[in-house]
């Protein structure tokens, strides 16, 4: 059963390795491997759902000497979600590059920010931590910079310095953590942390570090751009996973490891700046001019909702609601993830039959690209929250815990912000719908329409209708 | 599964999955989408008839789901759901014929059948839902599959007009969704039951209980285009015809109103909800939007815009019969449900027949056109008719039923005025039609004539439609006290809600 | 003995070493300033290396030592003859 | 008489230290930033000699202040000298609103160092700090190595070292994929060129050294390859643009080489039925030198391709 | 904690907040990419300093370790963005 942890770091580290080494065959390569770490993912999430928990010491020393792997229901979930659409947008990228050298530069960095996202969700140890934030900040800036467009280059070297500096700030923590505690391992940390300043300045720190990672407002400035100018494929999984790595991270300190320090004037101030994501974000995406940068705006919103969901759970004592409330944040951040990977697929896809995003000139795109724009158009419901999205299930815990626990005001936000993100993505349909002669060649690829459409559809259908399955693992696998 | 599980959603499936299909058929397969649409309908309708067989036999059918912890999707046939059922698998099959003509030459064929079904599939899911969460995803999806058939035509218009639909409706889901959430947080899971599921919380609950009322009524009032609520309306005209008759007699507008009938009846209970001093209100919302939409009807010279704010009036017969307390009012209101759906659906095939056929849009240009279309302008008077409460037709025995329901109740004092007056304004903006059409000489040409008078004065998948439909507003009038009318039906669902 | 002896002999490196970073300092050009500090600081270490061999009495550390000081002196000298060169192809230019 | 001698010393380390820092920081002037920059690394290796830690001391120097100054230095080529921006020269003053914001930036960094001294000051001096190297020492003997940091490095915390290593190859591949290297330099002189022809040996020397005595002193994959690496830089300095570094697949299998070792005997360990990077106490030691020799090569191999800043391209004609 | 720990932890704390302001105020791009080398200097130095036991004791390793691994990461990231600054600087249009 714990084979499954080593295999899904080892196998993209491999495929990454071989990637380099035989580029011609890489592409198969690369479609095998994630097959491969796609059952192992499922594999982990079956042996988490049937037998909790489950870690693996690595090297055979105990945690705190050496390094150990650990997987929970959480973890599992993610990281199944991560197989998924890093498969997906796999399949996809190996129509999208066209040329040989473009994919032999793409396939290694790619399997590299895979193993990244799994040995940062995997990794029980926390200067580990910070290695697999390294490894996911480079690889992640690496790809964003393929292109090697001037306005790429340049938000992918911001990218990196907000990264590196996010990094350092999270390291701190870690040093400060060890000074007072002499250990690295989060098992051990969780049991003998107290409250007292080296907990409040450790989580501070680290959660600083993380916010400027994971873009929650006002330290989203440099998301857009950079999303917005990668490849296609990488720009999804940018928006889909990497953040959402760092969130997942935040969220493992403040619900596990520092669960008895964070306070609701903490997890408030973390609210309300969800809120100004949500409200600005959707803001910014609604005025936004080109495909890719309403889809990275609605990347900051989005990313807002999780936020929200701080206070509601702290309000709320630990037990059932507590839990029913986390699985909704944790269905909102699998929509999310799913749609936003295939909305951006899906605007590649418009990107290279008409060379250019601009939602004005998208008129008559619905008929020459039926599939892409009913993609997008199913990303859309993901991302406004209507049924039968997972979202939608999501958004009803939001606004349940907000009003079980008389939280009005992020009643208000999800409701404003919902209707705002309507208006984003109906906008974008408005323009598609329109009769105007679609002036482009517009001949589509299945091998990337398909991944898109499959994305969106797991968004919109699947986690909506078989929602309750994630509940049950998250108990199942604490 | 077996049936008792599985009906309910099969009823749904029998659209939708044909409607999944036709999406992926190429432009040209007329034949093939043609049948898939007709087998859908018949198909629903035999399940439906099934399904009335079975529940009037006590049989129970509940399709169970669950989506999340405390939230199950409920499928779950009850009498009053059978009723909007039959409305809207029968109105389909109907509708769908129409459309099959009305289109035929019209580009994106494909994607309007299958958005057409998804149309239906939601609005037999939203009849279908056992509760309230059931009902909010089903009265979502019916936005999200309206949205492209209004925008069909992708004219700016028709993108303007789809926008202001979606705006309004989105909005009005929002309410509606926050306030099932926190009703849901009060009590939890409930499913829908006859005579409600609140009456028994404590009073310190009540003040909550109005806000969430309020919010849910605001809700549904966005569909069911409760004045100041039904702006949307006359901009969503821009949709073909067939989906104009579909949106207003069967899917969207009804959709709120049933909505409001269920909270009503089978959240708070009318007892209750009276009690809580709400029903007032709604009555007074409803008594205002029953003459508003009748004093803006009468100044349209376009069609379709006169028909839709007829609309906007007749609709809230229904939320004005269930904010009469009473078996009698009840009957009225829902029996409306039934009656202004058909009649309804025959006024906009007959717009749509003279705007098909000669080009009509406006009232002003119908002189002398029941001598070139006799058929159609025959199903249109009859239809016209019962809207003002002329009888035999329907529309009588509704207006009839909430009069003398107001009286039982001791609301006479100002629902009858309000019937007397919306009756005095409905004759005047539809008798002036019907005098033109019949006794006016007509122009020397029509507007743009360009389906020839050959054996039938259009063609017959655009005639026989709305005779149909006539004949059926006439039989429900006509055979009002047989078993399995509306009115019969109604009247069983009155006495269970009042434990008669 | 030998201890006094190495102290004293570091202090005289380090007495250097402050005499090449005042040179550096205060010299009026280029020229001068590479002299002074390539003298005196290869001096300088020298004196330190041989001092801090008396005082650790290791054959095999006094030889890395002598390594290190070779390399210094040969990287100095490289080096200063490298930014010469620049200097006097500079001047040629202008 | 000695503590405050060291105190004094340490105070002066540490005002120097910082005072560089501040120095390099301030400055607008590229050039003069990174040297001073360089010095302060320097002056970091001492610090860390001075607290007990040559292996950091050793990796400061070479890799810190020796190759992220070849790094630097090599930027400065293609950064304009000044580097104050084109707004900048504009407007030399800040508007109110610039002010208000750099003072409040300030402010957040001054009030982010207090926090953390403060919470320093709060440690608990009864808490068990010592339970890890404790737990080091205990373990040390069945790691394969008698010098701790290796043991930590490259046996208990392994699988770090292994993602580290896949860090320095994303790094490289992330600069391969920017465009190919840069031009070389101009073929050195004699004298300089005399200079390489034994600095080069003696390098690689020391590099094979640094790597053995890792085992046992301070030393080990890290300071091995970045010396190997500075041999590489000294080469291009003098106009070789063959650097010893080799070309195609052969530098692919060089870049991979550290992971590549490091995961081909964690997971033979690991089919053995040993756990993941579990080595037999036996064969530990020869393991480690092992993974150690391939990841000093990787090491070096992408600190020089990272110095010239791009894949190197085929020999090509000099002017 | 004694007080050579003390100097250094709180050097490294003033190395990280000279840093950090750089990092984010200084106009160029080089000098920003120095300060972040200058923050990870500062929390180096806080480690090292953690693991100091005093004069003739041995010191903890592991912090000793982890500050080998930070120093790696650095001079990676540092190598990546000075090439991601050179492609900015060739690809600026000169004229």
């Amino acid at each position: 059963m714990t084979d499954a942890l080593i295999a899904l770091v080892a196998l993209p580290l491999t495929a990454a390795l071989l990637a380099l080494l035989l580029p011609r065959i890489a592409t198969a390569l690369v479609i095998f491997s994630g097959l491969a770490i796609t059952a192992s993912a499922i594999a982990l999430l079956y042996g988490v759902n049937t037998a909790g928990a489950l870690h693996y010491e690595l090297g055979g020393w105990t945690a705190g000497l050496g390094i150990a792997l650990r997987a929970d229901g959480l973890s599992a979930i993610l990281l199944l979600m991560i197989a998924l659409v890093m498969f997906a947008a796999s399949v996809y990228a190996s129509a999208y590059f066209g040329k040989a050298s473009e994919r032999a530069q793409f396939w290694p960095l790619w399997l590299l920010l895979w193993t990244a996202l799994n040995a940062l969700l995997l990794s029980g140890d926390l200067f580990n931590l910070y290695v697999t934030l390294e490894l996911l900040g480079l690889s992640a800036v690496a790809l964003a910079a393929l292109s090697g467009k001037h306005a790429a280059v340049q938000a992918a070297l911001r990218y990196l310095l907000v990264g590196l500096l996010g990094s350092m700030l999270f390291l701190v923590g870690v040093a400060l953590l060890y000074a007072g505690y002499a250990t690295l391992d989060l098992a051990t940390l969780t049991q003998v942390v107290k409250p007292g300043p080296i907990a409040w300045s450790a989580l501070t720190l680290m959660t600083l570090g993380l916010l400027l990672k994971t873009a929650l407002f006002p330290l989203h400035f440099w998301l857009p751009p950079a999303h917005g100018s990668a490849p296609a494929p990488v720009s999804a999984v940018l928006s889909a996973l990497v953040v959402k790595a760092a969130f997942y991270l935040v969220l493992r300190l403040w619900l596990d490891v520092f669960a008895d320090i964070v306070t609701p004037t903490a997890a408030n101030l973390l609210g309300v700046l969800g809120a100004g994501a949500v409200l600005w974000g959707s803001w910014q995406a609604l005025r936004a001019e080109r495909l890719k940068l309403l889809a990275a705006y609605s990347t900051v919103a989005q990313l807002g909702y999780l936020f929200l969901f701080f206070p509601l759970l702290l309000a709320l004592p630990p037990g059932p609601a507590r839990d029913v409330a986390t699985g909704g944040l944790v269905m909102l951040a699998l929509t999310h993830g799913f749609a936003k990977a295939g909305l951006f697929l899906a605007i590649g896809i418009v990107q290279q039959r008409s060379g250019h995003d601009n939602i004005q000139e998208l008129g008559g795109m619905v008929q020459r690209l039926p599939l892409t724009t009913f993609a997008i158009a199913l990303a859309g419901v993901a991302l406004i929250g209507l049924p039968p999205s997972g979202t939608f299930l999501g958004k009803w815990q939001l606004i349940s815990a907000a009003i079980a626990t008389g939280q009005w005001l992020w009643v208000a936000v999800t409701a404003i912000g919902s209707l705002l993100a309507a208006a984003y993505i109906f906008r974008i349909l408005g323009h598609a719908f329109g009769n105007q002669p679609y002036p482009h060649q517009a001949v589509a690829v299945a091998r990337e329409e398909w991944p898109a459409l499959l994305l969106t559809l797991t968004a919109t259908l699947v986690l909506g209708l078989a929602g309750a399955h994630v509940w049950t693992l998250l108990e199942n696998g604490s | 599964m077996n049936s008792a599980t599985s009906l309910p959603l099969l009823v749904i499936l029998s659209s939708l999955l044909p409607g999944l299909v036709i999406f992926f058929l190429p432009e040209g397969s007329h034949r093939l989408r043609t049948t898939l649409n007709l087998a859908g309908a018949f198909v629903k309708i035999f399940l439906v008839g099934v399904l009335i067989w079975g529940v009037f036999h006590g049989q129970s059918y509940e399709t169970r789901w669950a989506l999340a912890p405390g939230l199950d999707l409920v499928l779950h046939a009850d009498k009053l759901s059978l009723l909007f059922v039959s409305l809207s698998s029968v109105l389909w099959l109907v509708t769908t014929i129409y459309a099959i003509g009305y289109l035929e030459t019209s580009p994106h064929r494909s994607r309007f059948f299958g958005f057409f079904s998804l149309c239906v599939s939601a609005t037999v899911g939203l009849a279908l839902a056992g509760n309230l969460f059931t009902f909010v995803i089903f009265y979502e999806l019916l936005t999200l599959a309206t949205y492209p058939l209004v925008a069909h035509r992708g004219t700016p218009e028709a993108i303007r007009g789809a926008r202001i639909y979606l705006t309004y409706t989105l909005s009005g889901g929002m309410l509606l969704l926050i306030g099932t959430v926190w009703l849901y947080a009060i009590v939890g899971q409930t499913s829908f039951v006859e005579g409600g599921v609140l009456s028994g919380l404590s009073s310190e609950y009540h003040t909550q209980l109005i806000l969430i009322f309020a919010l849910l009524i605001a809700g549904l009032g966005v569909k069911a285009a409760l004045v100041p609520l039904h702006g949307w309306l006359p901009e969503a005209m821009v949709a073909p015809a067939p989906v104009s008759a579909l949106l207003h007699a069967v899917a969207v507008v009804k959709a709120g109103a049933f909505g409001i009938v269920r909270v009503v009846y089978d959240v708070y209970g009318v007892t209750f909800a009276s009690e809580l001093g709400v029903l007032m209100a709604l009555g007074i919302a409803a008594g205002i939007t029953i003459v508003y939409g009748s004093v803006k009807a009468l100044f349209q010279d376009s069609l379709k815009k006169r028909l839709a704010y007829s609309t906007v009036s007749q609709v809230s017969y229904i939320a004005l019969g269930t904010a009469i307390l009473g078996p009698i009012g009840t009957i009225g209101g829902i029996v409306h449900l039934v009656h202004q759906g058909i009649m309804k659906i025959t006024l906009f095939f007959a717009a749509g027949n003279y705007a098909e056929t000669l080009g009509i849009h406006k009232v002003s240009e119908m002189n002398g056109v029941g001598r070139r279309m006799p058929g159609t302008t025959l199903a249109f008077s009859i239809a016209a008719l019962g809207m003002i409460g002329i009888p035999p037709v329907a529309g009588f025995i509704s207006k009839w039923y909430l009069g003398l329901g107001a009286v039982e109740a001791g609301m006479a004092g100002w629902v009858l005025p309000v019937l007397i007056l919306s009756s005095l304004l409905n004759a005047g903006y539809f008798l002036p039609i019907l005098y033109r059409a019949w006794f006016r000489t007509p122009a020397a040409v029509w507007p743009d004539e360009h389906i020839p008078a050959a054996r039938f004065e259009t063609h017959g998948a655009l005639l026989w439609p709305p005779i149909i439909t006539a004949v059926l507003a006439l039989a429900a009038g006509l055979f009002a006290a047989a078993p399995y009318s509306p009115l019969e039906w109604a009247s069983l669902i009155a006495q269970r809600e009042y434990g008669l | 003995m030998t201890d006094i002896l190495a102290s004293l002999l570091i202090m005289a490196g380090l007495f250097f070493f402050m005499a090449g970073s005042i040179g550096l300092l205060r010299f009026p050009d280029l020229y001068s300033r590479l002299h002074a500090l390539t003298k005196a600081d290869n001096l300088g270490l020298g004196l330190l290396i041989i001092g801090l061999a008396l005082h650790l009495r290791d054959p095999l550390i006094a030889l890395k030592l002598l390594l290190i000081w070779l390399a210094v002196l040969a990287a100095g000298a490289t080096s200063a003859h490298l930014i010469a060169r620049h200097a006097r192809r500079r001047e040629k230019h202008v | 008489m000695n503590a405050t001698m060291l105190l004094i010393f340490d105070a002066l380390l540490l005002a120097s230290i910082i005072g560089l820092a501040w120095a390099a920081l301030a400055s607008a002037d590229a050039r003069r930033s990174v040297i001073l920059f360089i010095a302060f690394g320097l002056l970091l290796a001492v610090a860390w000699g001075r607290l007990l830690a040559p292996d950091v001391a050793l990796a400061e120097a070479a890799i810190g202040a020796g190759l992220t100054g070849a790094l630097l230095l090599a930027a400065l080529q293609w950064q304009p000298r000044k580097t104050a921006d084109t707004t900048n020269s504009e407007q030399p003053t800040h508007t109110l609103l610039e002010t208000g914001f750099r003072w409040l930036v300030t402010l957040l960094c001054a009030a982010l160092a207090g926090m953390l001294a403060w919470s320093l000051t709060q440690i608990d001096a009864g808490t068990a700090k010592d339970a890890l190297a404790n737990a080091v020492a205990a373990n040390i003997d069945a790691s394969g190595v008698s010098n701790p940091v290796t043991a930590v490095l490259l046996n208990f915390r392994a699988y770090d070292t292994l993602l580290e290593l896949a860090v320095l190859l994303t790094a490289v591949l992330g600069i391969f994929a920017l465009g190919p290297a840069q031009a070389g330099y101009r073929i050195a002189g004699p004298v300089f060129t005399s200079l390489t022809r034994w600095l080069t040996p003696l390098l690689i020397l020391t590099a094979g050294y640094l790597l053995w005595v890792g085992a046992h002193a301070p030393g080990g994959a890290f300071q091995a390859g970045a010396t190997l690496a500075a041999a590489g830089v000294v080469l291009r300095l003098a106009g070789r643009d063959q650097i010893g570094l080799p070309r195609g697949n052969a530098l692919r299998i060089a870049l991979g080489a550290g992971v590549g070792m490091f995961l081909l005997v964690g997971l033979a360990l690991f089919a053995l039925g040993r756990p993941f990077l579990g080595y037999p106490p036996a064969w530990a030691g020869a393991l480690i030198l092992l993974i150690e020799t391939a990841a000093m090569l990787a090491i070096a191999a992408t600190l020089v391709s990272a110095f010239i800043g791009g894949q190197p391209t085929e020999e090509k004609t000099r002017c | 904690m004694l007080t050579t720990q003390w100097l250094y932890a709180l050097s490294g704390c003033l190395l990280l907040a000279l840093g950090l302001r750089s990092a984010l105020l200084h106009p160029a791009l080089l000098q920003r990419i120095l300060a972040i080398n200058v923050m990870g200097s500062g929390v180096f130095m806080l480690l090292i300093a953690i693991a100091y036991r005093g004069p003739g004791m041995p010191p903890d390793p592991i912090p000793h370790a982890l500050v080998l691994t930070g120093i790696v990461v650095a001079v990676s990231a540092t190598a990546l963005a000075l090439a991601l600054a050179r492609r900015l600087t060739r690809e600026q249009p000169h004229d």
